[in-house]
């Protein structure tokens, strides 16, 4: 749940990125206003951001109160039914993809910064810092993520959203790592990077100022596998019991649709909203992704 | 260990001779020691192995199992007599050596070696005749090890050193019960009857399944699944939902409506009394009265289960129950009287953050543990923080490790926490000993979790100790002056009482225990079959 | 080539004693005490006998040592094969119980990545022909890599098992049979296996049909796809070569989709109560049995290990380009 | 006549508009005849090269015909294309370093291309053979993977495998840019060979090295801005260029032992218009010393001299 | 003033950096003020190796280069670098990768003020980048305010040299800087090499080009697998090659007034005396140079 194969192409062969200059910007808007993967993606990732944002405005009583009958069918007034226990699923889905999307902005924010900190470190110093860097990437990148993480939380007295969201961060950073290394490690060989050299500049400075910006579409689409990763292995964790204690995730939601036999007593509308809240989540940030992919890389314009 | 077998085979145990049982197991059977209290596969003490008595809680008396008789000649010394012409699954008879083995192996270490503080020495007086002298005499809990107890042949079990005592998984289990070891695997454990057991004769039980296929339990959704499909006779775990599907025909309980379930212990709302303000009889009462019990039942139970006496004691202890003294003196929910209480105890907030502070005015913060996973106590544990605040008590729920929730339970670092840990048994003896047991220790491992120390109430407790095994009247009467202690007191609160839990198809397996005139158990749980469960498999008849 | 295989090695080597070490290290440094956890169950009402239990069963478990010497037997044990003993299924010991149920891991595991890969390779290639196609099966694929495992599985569980009746949802074979090497009970394994199966491949395919449209894509733009197109090549013998190169890194891809493919497994199989180590992780998680979970652990580890370096090997074979620069042969 | 390319205009599509890369460009490449095709970046030249055998997905023909031993080159339709594609005409394309399918073995590669093309590739193994002995390579390369090749013999291998078909017209698209001056000299030198056994009839060499072509080009064509310049034999354009444009480009370059001591070399002042919106008349009209008033006019390709064919008002009079 | 002296460089390469690539081996050369040395090779004959270590931007393997006496391959230091910085400037082969496609051009020239001269005016400043510009002979209001793609690479190359006269520099390292130009720019672009020269300038000026090195260079360095194969005054070496190496490469070079054949004919009628060439043992990795005749040497040969 690390990564989806979806970039390989970029992240290992891909090209260098393309030279994004006043003319680029301007082209990337031409093709992201009629790129329709992007446009759907984006706009179900924003609907579904605000309602984790606002939604719970609205609901007064706790998404775990008893507020309603048991075990209700969707309604007009119950949108998504009710628990066995008379909860609102829709209140709970609402604040669950609040915290759905505090752990992937979290975790996956970890990891992006773990992750290009490393990759920009590695394939800009290069020699003994790279080789060294990169071992530690390839170590932690063979490890299966989950399982780690299972083992780690499992020792956990306290479980919250953030210790999770660190937790997956912290084990999760390494491919983007490697693609963000072959990425700075081809620009670092740009003449700019040796003209600011030249011109007295500091390392750091030169990664933040001449590396970066000309990788920033590709940090994005990191940043957005990364997101969407954290998402499914929390969701994973909140599933087999790892989740927050004392809290409401789609993952939980889906954990206690189990536990309280949902499937066994047909209320499908206690197990369904929670994964399909997730799948349509991660899967509009992928297909936004490619589109974003599309936009930046002149080479899958066409077709 | 071995998996498969050399009968049943691939063909599989006939559907109409093979009893599916599920919901007692949650792990693969590795372990078939009886001594290893907790940890043998289902049925090892039970359908295997054996004890002296069974005891009937209908009934509220003593059954002779193994032993054919028993006689107290004095205060202190208890000749039991076992039955003629009993053998060992491997053919050797049944001797009075082999109680006296099983008792003496309770002076290594094994779970009952606390029986060795008042027994003063055991002996074969005879063939099948075994003496036991005590040196302080505690019938009630004497007994309560006598028909909760397996005997082991002393023919394999003499010899064992304490390593084999506690690391032999005794793969062969060789007991004097009605079923045989046939085969295992990690999700199952599978008995076949042994046609040689004493009891058909004896007791005239014959048990109807040849095959007992006991499934280690999986998740909720599995079991209702299979219990859809016919595919398990008998579930013994709590099955969320389960009032929705059992419809008195094709799926029953013992009660065709709630609680449907019958009751198999008390869950406590316990108080660290070593906090404060625990340790204030009036916060306590007024906690108590805040609770809305019929909000859990009603919610996380689906009414599978029924509120708890004030004094906590089951419905089969009812004779011991001092009804008058429980409606003059028990509580029940008043969130008006929970707020007049703590107010007249000067409990009021004085912060102005919304809940009570203590009269001097610290604010309460207190947390509820339950462990994270048991889905029906947190769901019960988050009713009772919001009951509490409503009355202004600032109590919140919290779902800890299991593990970690233990070792803080047992070393006092809690506020509150739900606990169950204590079955019918016998005797309310058991109850009172884990409400009231004294000396308090470091680590309260098994007892008396909330620290309360009371020495009048304890010692009311060792009379009740050695009241006579069957003497009712005379127990009643020291358990009634305990109740007027405890509900004076209420040193942890009772709140519903968990259920036998038990649901059965009737596709292929009928006549089932239920309300309509068939007592009994039908349950596979470890230390249920001495109450009586076992009969069942013998009373249980093939649907047509 | 050996130099590259060794340093390869090398890599592993040290993977695998990192995982050891965080294995050893977690539940010595964080909080809760496992041989009091085990104890707890027991019920054991004798304090002293409690008191001799604990000494006796930290000796067992090694907890009674400095330091360095439970990480030096530690090792010791783990070298002998023994990764201690369950405290859940005590006195198993943890080696055994994980053998017991490794077949069934890998019985899922192994058709269900193979399987995902060929089909999605195919599909996702199949996919780059058309606009049409690439807009349809495109975005199902990221539907289907981004749904999580367990989720798809309930709903083939809920579609397929509870309510069509098509397939049982839970076990590895039905609990009326004894395994054999007979017809009805490998059928019946079967029907079993199937579902659990289904969800994995069904997610993992997603991805592979994914990742190999868009590595054809690359490859269908390049260099000598152009210059076969020049030389009016038919499209048959470009998209061949190009579905052969695109198919190198997804190779690459596997290694690296392992771990992931893995965590789906384990899910999957506790969705449907699969017999397998996810179940066991299970199990060992709900009853606080560290030993059996770190055991499980270093056998997931070693397992991964295992595979990259088979697929290092496979890759090395395959790849005309590394092959060369490996053995020095570069111009 | 091997080759006749009459009118002929190819725009780029892009997002601000066409771009107009080729602008009507008209010439015959005689049998035998190599043509070096030279000028300045981006004024067309591969443009030409790729419109000859394909089109690309941005590219349209706008307009001209093309004729090929007397029969018209379908270049627009791709399918009507194949036919002459490595049968008649063929390419040497610049990226020659990765032209060949990197998991291939190289044998394995040609004989599938050539089965693809209904060639039995036994009938002519054996020329393979020849030619790749002709061009200095082992007929071993055959059994390795390209990476195990220098840029040099891959160079050749793909000059090989271009013309094993006998093709009529060779493009040879900046096919030596990449390589060292004594690799391309013999790269260069085993073209002009295979063009003197009749492996190939005609050839059109693209590159920006005109020093280059003079080594071996028979003509040499200059192209500006999209359009044709002049035209005329290698010595003629060296020695007696009569276009401005020519003439200043033939300026501007240094020859082995010319040093800033001697003589100053002067460059073209300016850059080559944009060919999203190219000016009217005369593209050159700008940079041009001697721009007139009828430089506003589009100056017509004229034959100067026999076989000397120049686009500017000022000359051919 | 530039002086290396028996400089080294091995490069680690291969899968994991097993192999060893020697780019430069026991190179001696000098450059003085006002003097243009060409550097003259073939692909891989480690030119830019050479001009990257002079620039302190790759280490030396062994071996020293003095500037003005002093070691650049000691320099040890941010602020010492920046100092060596403001003396010794670089341009290198593309000029549209020494730019950062996403800024401005003219953002060389404040990468430049913002380190050396922190507090310059203004005004001050603004009439010192027009003098730069013009002495590049380019006009301000051309190439001001304009981002890299709107210039022509000539443009572009000769921003970076007024880039680097903004500073007071004593040598300039061109690596390639016209080699993708187009034929008609980059004659500018190497007269104003000279004029530079005519300054006072050292220049150090990599080429593959034969006779665009000859063009501008008062001495010329033909270098071989990393080795000097010759070195001396530029008209000596291109008019009386003695190194089989250099006669060979001569004799390849398309020339605009004669062909090949000519050539070998000429060669071929007056073949050229046989010199004796320094030898070195197997395992030897220096290259001694001969002098065959006044500052005119010539190195070992190696296949
Ligand atoms: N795919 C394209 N889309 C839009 N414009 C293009 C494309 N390819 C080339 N052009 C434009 O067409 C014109 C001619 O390009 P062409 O590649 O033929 O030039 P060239 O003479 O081969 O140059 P070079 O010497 O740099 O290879 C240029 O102005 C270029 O910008
Ligand atoms: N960072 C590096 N790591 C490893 N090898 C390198 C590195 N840089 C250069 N080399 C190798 O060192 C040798 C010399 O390279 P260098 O770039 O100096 O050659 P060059 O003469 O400038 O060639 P070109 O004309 O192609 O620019 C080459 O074989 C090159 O592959
Ligand atoms: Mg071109
Ligand atoms: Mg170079
Ligand atoms: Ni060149």
């Amino acid at each position: 749940m690390t990564n989806v194969p979806a970039t390989p192409g970029a992240a290992d062969s891909g090209a260098a990125p393309e030279p994004a200059g006043e003319r680029k910007v301007s082209e990337g808007l031409h093709f992201a206003r009629r790129n329709p993967k992007l446009l759907i993606g984006t706009g179900i990732v924003l609907a579904l951001l605000f309602t984790g944002l606002i939604g719970p405005l609205f609901i007064d009583q706790g998404p775990n109160v008893y507020v309603g009958p048991k075990s209700q069918p969707p309604s007009s007034e119950y949108w998504m039914g009710t628990t066995s226990f008379g909860q609102d699923i829709w209140a709970q889905f609402v604040y669950g993809l609040r915290s759905t999307f505090l752990v992937g902005a979290l975790g996956g924010g970890i990891a992006f910064v773990v992750g290009t900190a490393v990759g920009f470190v590695a394939g800009f110093k290069g020699g003994l810092v790279d080789e060294l860097l990169n071992m530690f990437t390839n170590v932690v990148l063979v490890l299966p993520t989950l399982v780690v993480l299972i083992v780690a939380v499992a020792y956990l007295d306290v479980r919250g959203v953030v210790v999770q969201a660190l937790f997956i961060g912290l084990t999760s950073w390494p491919w983007a790592a490697r693609a963000v290394r072959s990425q700075a490690l081809s620009l670092a060989t740009r003449d700019y990077v040796d003209l600011a050299r030249l011109s007295g500049r500091r390392t750091w400075r030169i990664i933040t100022t001449e590396i970066a910006p000309n990788m920033s579409s590709y940090l994005v689409m990191s940043f957005i596998l990364l997101f969407g990763g954290a998402i499914l292995i929390a969701a994973g964790l909140d599933f087999i019991g790892l989740g927050p204690a004392n809290g409401v995730s789609l993952g939980l939601m889906l954990e206690s649709a189990v536990a309280w036999s949902a499937l066994q007593l047909g209320m499908w509308w206690w197990f369904i909203p929670p994964g399909a809240g997730i799948t349509l989540l991660v899967g509009s940030m992928y297909i936004l992704n490619v589109g974003l992919d599309e936009v930046f890389n002149p080479k899958l314009r066409e077709l | 260990s071995s998996e498969g077998g050399d009968s049943g085979g691939s063909e599989g145990y006939p559907r109409d001779e093979t009893l599916y049982t599920t919901g007692t197991a949650w792990g693969p059977p590795v372990n078939w020691n009886p001594i290893m209290r907790g940890q043998y596969a289902v049925g090892t003490f039970g359908l295997a192995y054996e004890p002296l008595f069974h005891y009937d809680p209908e009934e509220n008396e003593y059954v002779h199992w193994l032993a054919e008789s028993d006689e107290w000649t004095d205060e202190t010394t208890h000749v039991i007599t076992l039955r003629e012409g009993m053998t060992w699954s491997d053919g050797e008879p049944i001797v009075a050596q082999d109680v006296v083995t099983t008792i003496e192996l309770g002076q290594k270490d094994v779970s009952y070696s606390n029986i060795w503080n008042f027994i003063e020495g055991v002996e074969a007086t005879g063939d099948r005749e075994v003496t036991v002298t005590f040196s302080e005499s505690r019938p009630q809990e004497w007994m309560n090890w006598a028909y909760s107890n397996p005997i082991v042949p002393d023919h394999i079990w003499a010899d064992k050193d304490q390593q084999q005592l506690t690391d032999d998984p005794n793969e062969e289990p060789v007991g004097s019960g009605p079923y045989v070891y046939e085969t295992h695997a990690d999700d199952r454990m599978v008995w076949s009857r042994n046609d040689d057991w004493w009891g058909t004769e004896a007791l005239g039980l014959e048990m109807q399944p040849t095959y007992i296929v006991d499934i280690v339990n999986a998740s909720n959704e599995v079991t209702m699944n299979m219990i859809s499909n016919n595919e398990v006779d008998l579930s013994n775990n709590f099955l969320p939902g389960i009032d929705q599907m059992i419809d008195g025909q094709a799926i029953t309980s013992y009660y065709d409506g709630p609680p449907y379930m019958q009751s198999a212990n008390t869950a406590w709302l316990v108080l660290n009394h070593d906090r404060e303000p625990m340790n204030d009889v009036e916060f306590r009462k007024a906690l108590a009265h805040s609770v809305d019990m019929s909000a859990i039942i009603d919610g996380p139970y689906s009414n599978l289960v029924e509120a708890a006496n004030p004094t906590g004691l089951l419905p089969q202890w009812d004779a011991y129950i001092d009804h008058e003294l429980v409606a003059e003196e028990g509580y029940t929910y008043n969130a008006d009287e929970a707020v007049a209480l703590l107010e007249d105890a000067g409990y009021t907030d004085q912060d102005g953050d919304g809940f009570i502070d203590t009269p001097d005015g610290d604010p309460i913060e207190l947390t509820l543990q339950v462990p994270s996973g048991w889905t029906d106590w947190m769901e019960a544990a988050r009713v009772i923080a919001e009951n509490a605040q409503e009355v202004g008590i600032n109590l919140e729920a919290e779902f800890p490790d299991h593990d970690l929730l233990v070792e803080d339970r047992n070393s006092g670092e809690y506020d509150l926490v739900v606990n169950n840990d204590r079955q019918l048994s016998n005797t309310p003896w058991t109850y009172y000993d884990y409400l009231f047991q004294l000396p308090l220790r470091d680590q309260q491992t098994t007892v008396n979790f909330g620290r309360y120390e009371n020495e009048e109430a304890w010692d009311l407790v060792e009379e009740l100790a050695a009241v006579p095994a069957d003497d009712v009247e005379a127990a009643a009467e020291i358990t009634s002056k305990i109740q007027e202690i405890q509900l004076a007191e209420l040193p942890a609160i009772p709140l519903w009482y968990n259920g036998l839990w038990s649901q059965q198809t009737n596709t292929t397996w009928t006549n089932w225990p239920s309300d309509q005139g068939n007592p009994g158990y039908a349950t596979m749980w470890d230390g249920w079959f001495e109450l009586g469960a076992v009969r069942t498999l013998a009373e249980i008849e093939l649907a047509e | 080539m050996w130099r590259y295989m060794g340093r390869k090695l090398g890599i592993y080597g040290i993977t695998f004693v990192v995982a050891v070490t965080i294995n050893w290290m977690i539940p010595r440094f964080m909080p809760g005490d496992p041989v009091s956890s085990m104890l707890n169950r027991a019920s054991v009402s004798d304090p002293e006998a409690l008191e001799r239990m604990n000494t006796y069963y930290n000796e067992v478990f090694g907890l009674d040592t400095p330091l360095y010497q439970q990480y030096l037997s530690f090792w010791s044990g783990l070298l002998r094969g023994d990764l201690g003993i369950s405290v859940w299924l005590y006195p198993e010991p943890v080696t055994d119980i994980i053998l017991r149920h490794i077949p069934f891991t890998l019985g899922l595991l192994l058709p269900a990545i193979i399987l995902s890969w060929i089909v999605g390779n195919r599909f996702g290639a199949f996919a780059a022909r058309s606009k049409i196609l690439d807009n349809t099966v495109l975005p199902l694929g990221y539907i289907l890599t981004a749904t999580p495992y367990m989720w798809l599985a309930l709903l083939l569980a809920w579609a397929l098992g509870v309510v069509g009746g098509f397939f049982p949802t839970a076990g590895g074979y039905s609990f009326a049979l004894t395994p054999s090497w007979s017809w009805p009970f490998i059928s019946n394994l079967l029907t079993h296996w199937f579902l659990p199966f289904l969800s994995m491949f069904l997610v993992a395919l997603g991805g592979w049909a994914i990742g190999m449209r868009n590595m054809i894509i690359y490859e269908l733009e390049a260099d000598y796809s152009n210059y076969l197109q020049a030389l009016g090549a038919p499209r048959r013998l470009i998209r061949r070569y190009a579905f052969r190169n695109a198919m190198l890194p997804q190779i690459t891809g596997l290694a690296v989709q392992l771990g992931t493919i893995i965590a789906g497994a384990l899910l999957t199989e506790i969705v449907f109560n699969y017999p397998g180590l996810g179940t066991l992780v299970l199990n060992s998680l709900n009853n606080n049995d560290f030993f059996l979970l770190q055991g499980i652990f270093l056998f997931v580890v070693v397992g991964v290990l295992i595979a990259n370096f088979i697929i290092d090997i496979i890759y090395v074979l395959v790849d005309p380009r590394t092959r060369v620069q490996m053995t020095g042969g570069a111009s | 006549m091997t080759l006749r390319v009459n009118d002929l205009k190819v725009y780029y599509q892009t997002l601000r508009g066409d771009v107009h890369a080729l602008d009507g460009v008209n010439f015959d490449l005689a049998d035998g005849e190599i043509m070096g095709l030279a000028g300045e970046s981006g004024c067309g030249k591969s443009t030409l090269g790729k419109s000859l055998i394909r089109l690309d997905g941005r590219m349209r023909h706008v307009d001209g015909t093309i004729e090929l031993d007397g029969e018209n080159v379908p270049i627009a339709d791709d399918r009507a294309m194949n036919r002459f594609r490595y049968h008649e005409i063929s390419l040497i394309p610049q990226y020659a370093m990765s032209a060949l399918n990197p998991t291939r073995k190289i044998g394995r590669m040609i004989n599938e291309l050539l089965r693809s093309r209904g060639v039995r590739p036994a009938d002519v193994a054996e020329e393979l053979d020849r030619r790749l002995e002709l061009v200095g390579l082992d007929p071993d390369v055959l059994k390795r993977f390209p990476i195990e090749l220098s840029g040099g013999m891959k160079q050749r291998v793909v000059m090989v495998m271009a013309t094993l078909l006998d093709p009529s017209l060779l493009i040879a698209d900046e096919a030596t840019s990449a390589l060292d001056v004594s690799t391309q000299r013999s790269v260069v030198e085993s073209m002009v060979e295979f063009r003197d056994r009749g492996y190939v009839k005609s050839m059109i060499f693209v590159t920006h090295d005109i020093s280059l072509v003079y080594q071996m080009a028979d003509t040499v064509m200059v192209m500006y801005a999209g359009r044709i310049a002049e035209k005329a034999p290698a010595s003629t354009i060296i020695n007696d260029p009569q276009h401005p444009y020519t003439k200043m480009l033939i300026g501007a370059l240094p020859e082995v032992g010319t040093t800033t001591e001697d003589t100053r070399l002067e460059g073209i002042p300016g850059t080559p218009p944009g060919l999203l919106h190219p000016p009217t008349g005369c593209r050159f009209k700008d940079r041009c010393p001697i721009a007139s008033e009828e430089c506003s006019q589009t100056p017509p390709l004229v034959e100067i001299e026999p076989g000397h064919w120049a686009a500017c008002w000022k000359t051919g009079r | 003033m530039l002086e290396l002296s028996h400089v080294h460089k091995v490069y680690r390469v291969g899968a994991f950096g097993g192999a060893r690539l020697r780019a430069v081996r026991d190179v001696n050369l000098t450059v003085e003020p006002g003097e243009v040395v060409s550097l003259i090779g073939e692909s891989g004959s480690g030119k830019s190796t050479i001009g990257k270590m002079v620039l302190g931007l790759t280490g030396v393997s062994s071996g020293q280069i003095l500037f003005e006496g002093n070691d650049v391959s000691r320099i040890r230091g941010f602020s010492a670098k920046k100092e060596y910085y403001r003396r010794v400037q670089g341009v290198f082969q593309d000029p549209f990768s020494s730019f950062n496609p996403i800024f401005k051009a003219d953002r060389v020239f404040e990468m430049i003020r913002s380190s050396y001269f922190p507090a310059t005016s203004d005004a001050d400043w603004r009439q010192k980048v027009l003098d730069a510009i013009g002495t590049v002979r380019l006009d301000p209001g051309n190439v001001l305010d304009k981002y890299p793609h709107q210039l022509s690479g000539g443009q572009l190359q000769r921003l970076l040299i007024a880039r680097a006269l903004l500073l007071d520099i004593k040598l300039l390292v061109a690596d390639e800087i016209i080699s993708m130009l187009d034929a008609s720019t980059r004659i500018d672009v190497l007269n104003l090499l000279a004029d530079l020269k005519e300054r006072g300038l050292g220049i150090l000026f990599v080429t593959h080009d034969l006779s665009l090195g000859n063009y501008v260079s008062d001495r010329s360095v033909i270098l071989r697998k990393g080795a000097i194969a010759e070195m001396g005054p530029t008209r000596a070496v291109f008019e009386n090659p003695m190194h089989p190496y250099s006669r060979h490469l001569l004799s390849c070079v398309p020339q605009l007034h004669r062909t090949w054949t000519e050539v070998d004919e000429e060669l071929a009628a007056n073949p050229p005396e046989d010199v004796v060439l320094p030898t070195v043992g197997e395992d030897d990795d220096s290259a001694p140079l001969t002098e065959v005749e006044k500052g005119h040497f010539v190195g070992i040969d190696q296949h």
